[in-house]
């Protein structure tokens, strides 16, 4: 039962973010927001009893990936700043 | 033997060893690539000959060393072989094309051709649906990576419209897998159930994402764009692995997926394919980019691919060996063409003159360009036959009729493509040198071509009794292009009288008639060739493919080879046709209403052999319930050739603007072939009832409209050759007027006609190509008095224009008397007098030829002119010898004939006595009135010359005036506009409203065309959008909800 | 605007009745594995000897896509290199950032044990969860650290590239393997299975294991690198 | 051996009567017409004199060959023309060469003169020549269409083209004619004989009233005696044709002479009382009323 | 029962399946998109990962207590899980691969909407 208001309540955080991700007007946070969802979900991997996805999800989705849009997006505003 | 695995082996292994070198050793790392390729070519080919000879048997290949479903298995049987190999071997002749490019770029482009190459490879074999979606991931992320190898602005934004394009698919591809390991417990393609299942919701839903995302990575139309800006938008090089390795190896997994389609889905399946193959030609008529036309038309290709998959089922055992047709001739032409264009680079089909500088690439461009169309020899002609013939046999008439419009409109814009490259003004700038590498890969696609092209017809049960000889000969008269003329000529007539001499035991009838029209005929237009100095080039081969076509429409005993041959002549003549000055229109309308003709006659074939067993050409005399519609639409073929009234609007342009030898070959002898098919037709299938009415009737009006319009438009003509142009589809107006009327004697003036057509339009056009050959220029009102410079030229124009006139005592005149006996038999009195009227119209454009001509004021510039050289005279005096003969012996010509006539139609056959013709209506001799007319001429004639002894020359300008002597030849001689007043009382029915309404046509085409592809607004989330929208509408389709 | 987003999101209703009616009829929550799963439950000591099946699944049965797998990012790698391989290389040291002393340090120390604790991922990636990617995914982690803390930190493009071909090149090398001495491409029981539960067991699911993790790492590294140096250099 | 050189001796006299009759049949016209219109006119045997003062002239010039044997062909056409014919009906020598061939020789043998003039005229390099050939071709194609409709209908109403069985079928009185037997197609053919008698309204062609203009216009001397043999015969031939079709033939000379003068008459009052035609007006007109009338001659004849 | 883990989990899978297609359509941004895509990538292994799970299941790791006591089948299935696994591997590949490719537009275009790349058309 525990596991089921976990479940719902990542649920909605996951999808709360996947809003913020998609709508907010900055890059950075809507970034943010992407891997927190990652994030969530390998939690919610957890709860599924997988925890190779798990940690998996944590280190490549919201780890690796959020670094490379950082550094993509960086490398876009300096670019901007310098023209 | 080597296990297929060995290709993954190698072409990874090679890619991941890549990493070891450095820049330096960039080549010898980009050789070893090649290298593996290579190798993994010798792997599939070892397996598809293995397997075809059946010392191999198909294996299955299992990892892991535990059996499927467990692990991932592959397979390798024919099918898996012969993908891997086409697979294979657009990545090693692509590689060797692309090698110096690849080199400059480093050595990441060679390991995303390896592993795009291995991932296409594993997709054709493996059995594992994730699998599957692994692999092709890699393909799709090997394409991205190679799109953007010349890193401009346009290969970025094509290349990231690709990689959103698939990343969605493949999403969308992977919720399908998952779904049904879900529900199957499997994720081998094996062990997924088939049958009713799939038609329920859940499962079926699965399935249908599975399959709707491979479909989706074939680009069907709407969905699309994507992969239209990836060919813009890269290099051609890339645009082959693309359209021939990517797009054969997604056709083989939906075909991997066939027994999984629900009967709703393949038919949604076949109509996504052929809307696509549809629409993607048709959004190809505005197109004017290379790549993208290419890529319009490969998208087509494959939507026909596709089309014919969701036919499967109906198609049977045929299915196959349709598929492989279509699908190989796709890959080898496309990659050909493909790669002549990444050696011209330019960004508009207007700007392709330059590759006319290089004869090889030239040759093999059209090549690729006819493999793609479905002419013979090569593969798809055979694959469109079955298809069309298979279709036709299920009797689905709308699938033909998509088919054969979405080929047509993709003919247009390669033909209209193939008339800039040849007649467009050149370009000044001469091509770059090109390296071997790339030269190869396109040479040994072309020879594939063919080599399969005859693979494919000896495979088929029919197709391997045609003759092949005479094309064989034609095609080697490439090879001797570079020797003179004289040499060229001499053994152009020796093939061309061999081939009439072996075939001549067997000519029986109307075959022995039109074997010497063509054959003999030919041989004689071809003396005039003697007359050209210099090499010539090009010119032999297309008219012995020309004439290999004639040859073959006699020798035809099936339905195939007839066709076969048709289409051959229509090549031959129109590579012929487009050697002409200004010809690069006519040759483009010639083309398109031909091919419209021959698929007309192509549909009809097919639906003949419905109730029927065999392709024999007998079929057409034991029809089936279409035997109306088959009689309609091979008229409709066959009177395209013969350009009756409607079908007529290529004829002038293309036989006016023809050279001096081709324009008798195209006129006298080549519209014949129209007028032979229409006599097999009708000798087989008789006449036919449409609601209750004969359509030998209409044809016998479209006949005397023909002729009248024809005539009258010769009338109106300044150009010497467009007035003899407009005269043949006059005189073909009779003719097909006697064939309609479905009697002896109108068989038997329909076939005098043909004769005596061949034999003055030759020697007209003849004559008159001798005149435009000294006076460079067409317009009669430029000419006039060549009467003194040109005696021969007029006298052969004279008797010509006698016969045609049909004025006694010339044979001529034959033509009308059998039809006014036939008509009198038949009952067709207004039409009868209509086509008598006709006949008199032809007496203005005679005269205004003759006299425009020859007679009248001779120019000051031409007072130096020399008579046509002596081979334009020869030929034009041999026939006018043999006209001369009929003319005083009619029954030598006619009688034979009648005898020809009279098993098939009996009734009311000329009864002869000696030289005099006895009909039910009227008596005719021409011997005696040959004596009577000679003999009172040369009698008063006698009177004036004896009368006249004294008579004296005088000079030009000597002439009756009232004022003041003209001075000027140009001001006195009466010729331009010579009816004005004929066109102010009957002008409006020369109006050119056929050529109006056909233009409108094209417009409406064009103009659709051009609304339609706005949706490719180039945005790429338009085209996710359109992706998704494909998805709900396919789903709509197939489950009728949600 | 607004006209265009609805019925976009019409469309996009659509499509979520296409992905609902996935559960319409057949769809019921599992209960029990199915066949293939039931197998590897039953089997896979047997035939892999690794207790962690996800390993064994991705490294032995489903070995020919994990191999897929690694060669996406080895592409992927390959062409962002490619791509952000500049024209004409500028040498931008005067353009040079001091990165922060403590981010330095802090780095300086971590960097090992990052290293270090992703070995072990990919080590027990057999016995344990984790596994080559993920570890590999983590020792990219330290090098990522290292590259942002020190500014003028360069890893050479050489070594990285040498690792991860010596480690692809090694996978296939171990798959062939597989063909030679046992039943089947990527078959790791062409070395003995060992004790079940123990680090050197599972035949060649370690060693391939710590090949795809060093390439897995090294890939994504390169990645990271090639993004991090084409930053200072300019069209 | 011998039927042939009688039938050739036949076919002399009839030239040489049809040639008289017709230079005769010229100038009575020309009197008639002139005496219409208020004149003297010419004398009735000015025609003959023409011709002796043509061949008399010292002068003979030359365009070129086609020009010097364009009057054979000129000529050849209308004695062809009449010797095709059944010139009398019923005796064997006075139908000459008719068994070589029927009404439809003789539908297109005409066209032989014709052409060989026009050619011949052309080489004379005038442009009055020209245009004069152009009108009249033009001109030709109007009323061939309903001159073949209405023999056409003929054709069907006897189920012959010979035109010697045509006459046999309507001898026995006015009331056999095909005038009356079938009015429509004579109609027809009675409105395209005045075309091709080529006399006004549809004289423009030669317009022989203004300056010269027309096929002959450069034509002088002997070679023009020559043309003026033919433009005696070839319109009696053309009126021996009509009678034949339409008014019952003739069996004897007297009658012959009688019904073609009767009719020649025909065109005379026409080209009296209407003036001249512009070629395209002559072929609207052609294309209009005689062609509906031919048409109809057919369908009645049809159905 | 509707409120299960699976069914929940299933129910955000789908709803950021939507969520990243609705970004990937609406969105003009180009890092947009890709944030788009990564969340459907996401929304697409939660599904894959729930839809393996067997309800009161251990994870598929079999420890000696499995074996002896014969419950081995007593897991979750471990192939959505190795499929997952794989796939994530792959989207972080197509997601770098996006990126570059927004970072070169960018560079080429000075800009980041996707619409200022309608060169290639009709």
């Amino acid at each position: 039962m525990i596991q089921l208001i976990i479940a719902i309540v990542l649920g909605m955080i996951m999808i709360l973010m996947a809003g913020v991700a998609i709508y907010h007007k900055k890059l950075k946070v809507a970034i943010i927001a992407a891997g927190a969802v990652s994030l969530f979900a390998s939690i919610l991997y957890i709860l599924l009893a997988a925890p190779d996805v798990a940690l998996t999800e944590a280190s490549i989705g919201s780890g690796l990936s959020v670094v490379i849009f950082f550094y993509v997006l960086n490398k876009i505003r300096k670019y901007d700043t310098e023209k | 033997m080597v296990t297929p695995i060995y290709i993954i082996v190698a072409l990874l292994g090679v890619a991941f060893a890549l990493g070891f070198s450095g820049q330096k050793q960039i080549k010898a790392a980009g050789t070893l690539a090649l290298g593996a390729l290579a190798f993994s070519l010798f792997v599939s080919l070892e397996w598809l000959i293995g397997l075809y000879t059946e010392t191999y048997k198909s294996t299955q290949i299992f990892t892991a060393g535990v059996n499927p479903p467990f692990s991932i298995n592959l397979f390798m049987g024919t099918g898996e072989a012969l993908f891997t190999t086409l697979i294979n071997f657009i990545g090693l002749f692509g590689g060797l094309y692309l090698f110096n490019k690849l080199i400059k770029k480093g050595r990441s482009t060679f390991i995303a051709l390896l592993m795009l190459i291995m991932g296409l490879n594993v997709v054709v074999m493996t059995r594992d649906m994730f699998n599957l979606f692994v692999f092709l991931e890699i393909s799709s992320v090997a394409t991205a990576g190679l799109i953007i190898l010349n890193q401009n602005k346009k290969s970025l934004a094509a290349g990231f419209k690709y990689i959103i394009a698939t990343g969605i698919i493949a999403g969308i591809l992977l919720i399908g897998i998952i779904f049904m390991y879900r529900f199957t417990g499997s994720l081998n393609i094996d062990d997924i159930p088939t049958g009713n299942l799939l038609m329920i919701k859940g499962f079926g839903t699965a399935i249908f994402l599975i399959l709707t995302s491979i479909l989706l990575e074939l680009k069907p139309f709407p969905a699309n764009g994507w992969g239209l800006d990836v060919y813009q938008g890269t290099h051609a090089g890339i645009s082959v692995f693309i359209s021939a390795a990517s797009g054969t190896a997604l056709l083989y997994v939906l075909y991997k997926f066939i027994p999984l389609m629900s009967p709703s889905f393949a038919f949604a399946l076949s109509l996504v394919g052929g809307l696509t193959f549809i629409a993607s030609n048709l959004l190809g008529l505005k197109q004017t980019h290379p790549n993208r036309l290419l890529g319009y038309s490969s998208i087509g290709q494959i939507g026909l691919v596709v089309l014919v998959i969701g036919l499967a089922p109906y198609l049977g055992d045929k299915f196959e060996y349709i598929a492989i047709a279509l699908l190989g001739t796709h890959v080898f032409a496309k990659a050909g063409l493909f790669w002549i264009s990444g050696i011209i680079q330019k960004d508009n089909i207007r700007k392709w003159t330059i590759l006319r500088k290089n004869k090889l690439l030239t040759i093999l461009f059209g090549v690729f360009m006819l493999a793609l169309l479905g002419f013979p020899p090569f593969p798809s002609f055979f694959g469109k036959w079955e298809l069309i013939t298979e279709l036709a046999g299920n009797g689905f008439i709308s699938w033909m009729v998509i088919i054969l419009l979405g080929s047509f409109l993709e003919a247009v814009y390669l033909f209209r493509w193939l008339g800039y490259i040849l007649k467009l003004e050149a370009a000044k700038k001469e091509l770059q040198p090109i390296s071997w590498n790339k030269y190869l890969p396109i040479i040994i696609s072309a020879i594939l071509l063919i080599a399969s092209g005859f693979g494919m017809s000896y495979l088929h049960e029919h197709a391997k009794f045609i003759n092949y000889i005479p094309l064989i000969v034609a095609a080697a008269f490439i090879l001797i292009d570079r020797l003179p003329v004289f040499i060229k000529n001499t053994l152009a007539i020796a093939s061309v009288g061999l081939w009439y001499y072996m075939m001549y035991p067997d000519l029986e009838e109307f075959r022995l008639i039109f074997a010497t029209i063509f054959l003999v005929g030919g041989i004689i237009t071809l003396l005039a060739g003697y007359a050209y100095k210099g090499k010539r080039q090009g010119f032999y081969p297309m008219a012995l493919i020309m004439f290999a076509g004639l040859g073959g429409l006699i020798e035809a005993k099936t339905t195939l080879e007839f066709f076969f041959a048709w289409e051959l002549m229509t090549i031959g003549s129109y590579f012929l046709i487009i050697r002409g000055k200004k010809s690069i229109s006519h040759a483009l309308s010639y083309m398109l209403f031909s091919l419209g003709g021959a698929y007309a006659i192509l549909a009809a074939f097919g639906l003949a052999t419905v109730n029927n067993t065999g392709i024999s050409l007998d079929i057409l005399a034991n029809l089936n319930i279409y035997a109306p519609a088959i009689f309609i639409l091979l008229a409709i073929g066959f009177m395209t050739k013969t350009a009756s009234l409607g079908l007529h609007i290529w004829l002038p342009g293309a036989h006016a603007e023809a050279e001096t030898d081709v324009s008798p070959m195209v006129s006298a002898i080549l519209l014949k072939a129209g007028l032979f098919g229409l006599i097999v037709m009708m000798i087989k299938m008789g006449d036919q009832m449409i609601f209750g009415l004969s359509i030998s009737y209409f044809l016998g009006w479209l006949g005397v409209f023909t002729a009248i319009i024809g005539n009258l438009m010769a009338a109106l003509q300044e150009d010497a050759k467009r007035l003899l142009a407009y005269s043949s589809i006059g005189v073909l107006g009779y003719a097909l007027f006697g064939l309609a009327l479905m009697s002896h004697l109108g068989w038997l003036g329909a076939t005098s006609i043909a004769i005596t057509h061949f034999m003055f339009k030759t020697t007209l056009f003849l004559a008159i190509g001798g005149v435009v050959w000294r006076l460079k220029t067409k317009n009669m009102y430029q000419m006039g008095g060549l009467i003194k410079k040109m005696p021969f030229s007029f006298i052969s124009v004279l008797i010509s224009i006698i016969v045609l006139a049909g004025i006694p005592p010339l044979t001529g005149f034959a033509g009308k008397w059998l039809f006014f006996n036939a008509i009198m038999e038949k009952g067709w009195y207004l039409q009868g007098a209509l086509i008598s009227f006709a006949g008199v119209i032809a007496f203005l454009y005679c005269f205004r030829l003759i006299h425009s001509v020859f007679l009248g004021q001779l120019k000051d510039e031409h007072r130096n002119v020399k008579e046509a050289p002596f081979w334009i005279l020869l030929p034009q005096y041999i026939i006018l010898g043999v006209l001369i003969i009929f003319s005083a012996f009619p029954n030598s010509l006619l009688k034979p004939i009648g005898e020809f006539i009279t098993p098939y139609l009996p009734n009311g056959a000329l009864v002869w006595d000696g030289q005099m013709a006895y009909s039910l209506y009227g008596y005719w001799n021409g011997e005696l009135i040959m004596y009577a007319v000679v003999g009172i001429f040369v009698a008063v004639l006698l009177w004036i010359i004896f009368w006249n002894r004294k008579i004296k020359k005088v000079k030009q300008f000597d002439i009756v005036y009232a004022a003041e002597r003209p001075f000027l030849p140009e001001t006195t001689h009466y010729a331009y506009n010579f009816f004005a007043h004929y066109k102010k009382a009957v002008g409006i029915l020369a109006q050119p409203m056929i050529s109006n309404f056909w233009e409108g046509v094209s417009e409406i085409g064009h103009s659709v065309s051009d609304k339609i592809r706005r949706i490719y607004n180039g945005s790429g989330q338009a085209y996710l959008i359109h992706i998704i929208g494909f998805i709900v509408i396919i789903f709509l389709f197939t489950f009728g909800g949600f | 605007m607004i006209l265009r987003n609805s019925l976009l999101f019409l469309l996009l209703i659509a499509f979520a009745a296409i992905i609902i009616s996935l559960f319409s009829t057949n769809y019921s929550e599992a209960e029990q594995l199915g066949i293939v799963a039931k197998h590897y439950a039953e089997n896979a000591k047997a035939e892999v000897g690794a207790p962690n099946l996800v390993s064994a699944v991705v490294v032995t049965y489903r070995g020919l896509d994990t191999l897929g797998e690694v060669v996406i990012l080895f592409l992927t790698a390959a062409i962002i290199g490619f791509m952000l391989k500049s024209k004409h290389s500028v040498n931008n040291s005067d353009k040079r950032i001091k990165g922060s002393e403590i981010l330095e340090t802090a780095a300086n120390a971590l960097v090992p044990i990052i290293i270090l604790f992703g070995s072990y991922i990919f080590i027990n990636g057999h016995l344990s969860p984790g596994g080559g990617f993920q570890g590999g995914a983590v020792i990219a982690s330290a090098f990522v650290l290292l590259v942002m803390a020190k500014a003028n930190a360069k890893l050479s493009h050489k070594i990285i590239s040498f690792t991860e071909s010596v480690s692809g090149f090694s996978f296939v090398i171990i798959g062939v393997l597989g063909i030679i001495l046992a039943a089947g491409f990527l078959d790791n029981t062409f070395l003995p299975l060992g004790k079940y539960g123990s680090i050197i067991s599972a035949g060649a699911i370690p060693i391939i294991y710590i090949f795809i993790g060093l390439k897995v790492g090294s890939e994504l590294t390169s990645i990271v690198n090639n993004l991090k140096e084409s930053q200072n250099i300019e069209i | 051996m011998d039927t042939i050189w009688i039938k050739l001796l036949f076919s002399l006299l009839t030239i040489f009567i049809v040639l008289n009759y017709g230079l005769l049949l010229q100038g009575v016209v020309r009197k008639i017409g002139a005496r219409v219109g208020r004149r003297y006119g010419i004398r009735w045997y000015q025609p003959w004199i023409d011709i002796i003062k043509n061949y008399a002239k010292r002068t003979k010039i030359t365009h070129g060959i086609m020009y010097y044997i364009a009057p054979a062909f000129r000529l050849t056409g209308g004695i062809g023309l009449l010797l095709f014919m059944p010139v009398i009906y019923g005796t064997d020598m006075f139908s000459n060469f008719s068994f070589t061939g029927d009404l439809l020789l003789l539908l297109y043998f005409q066209f032989f003169g014709v052409l060989g003039m026009a050619l011949g005229a052309a080489e004379g390099g005038h442009p009055y020549s020209a245009m004069g050939v152009s009108r009249g071709l033009a001109q030709v194609t109007a009323y061939e269409l309903t001159l073949t409709l209405g023999i056409i209908a003929i054709a069907v109403q006897y189920q012959t083209l010979s035109i010697t069985e045509i006459v046999a079928a309507q001898q026995g009185g006015i009331a056999n004619w095909t005038i009356i037997t079938n009015p429509l197609a004579g109609i027809a053919l009675m409105l395209a004989f005045l075309a091709a008698m080529g006399r006004s309204p549809f004289d423009v062609v030669i317009a022989p009233q203004e300056i010269p203009i027309g096929p002959p216009t450069e034509f002088h001397s002997g070679l023009l005696g020559v043309l003026q043999l033919n433009r005696a015969i070839f319109p009696a031939a053309k009126l021996i044709l009509f009678m034949n079709l339409l008014f019952g033939g003739a069996t004897d000379w007297g009658t012959l002479i009688i019904k073609t003068f009767l009719i020649y008459m025909w065109s005379v009052f026409v080209g009296v009382a209407f003036p001249r035609f512009r070629v395209d007006q002559s072929i609207r007109w052609y294309l209009f009323i005689p062609l509906i009338i031919g048409v109809l001659a057919v369908l009645f004849m049809k159905f | 029962m509707i409120f299960s883990l699976v069914n929940i989990s299933l129910i955000i899978g789908i709803l950021l399946v939507l969520a990243g297609i609705w970004a990937a359509i609406t969105q003009k941004n180009i890092i947009k998109i890709i944030i788009g895509f990564s969340l459907f990538d996401t929304g697409i292994h939660i599904i894959m990962v729930a839809l393996g799970y067997v309800k009161n299941n251990t994870a598929p790791i079999l420890d000696s207590e499995n074996l002896r006591t014969g419950t081995a089948d007593k897991i979750v299935d471990p192939i959505p899980q190795a499929l997952v696994l794989t796939a994530i591997v792959i989207g972080l590949g197509v997601t770098a691969l996006m990126l570059v490719y927004a970072l070169k537009m960018y560079r080429e275009k000075k800009s980041l909407n996707i619409n200022s790349f309608k060169d290639l058309k009709w």
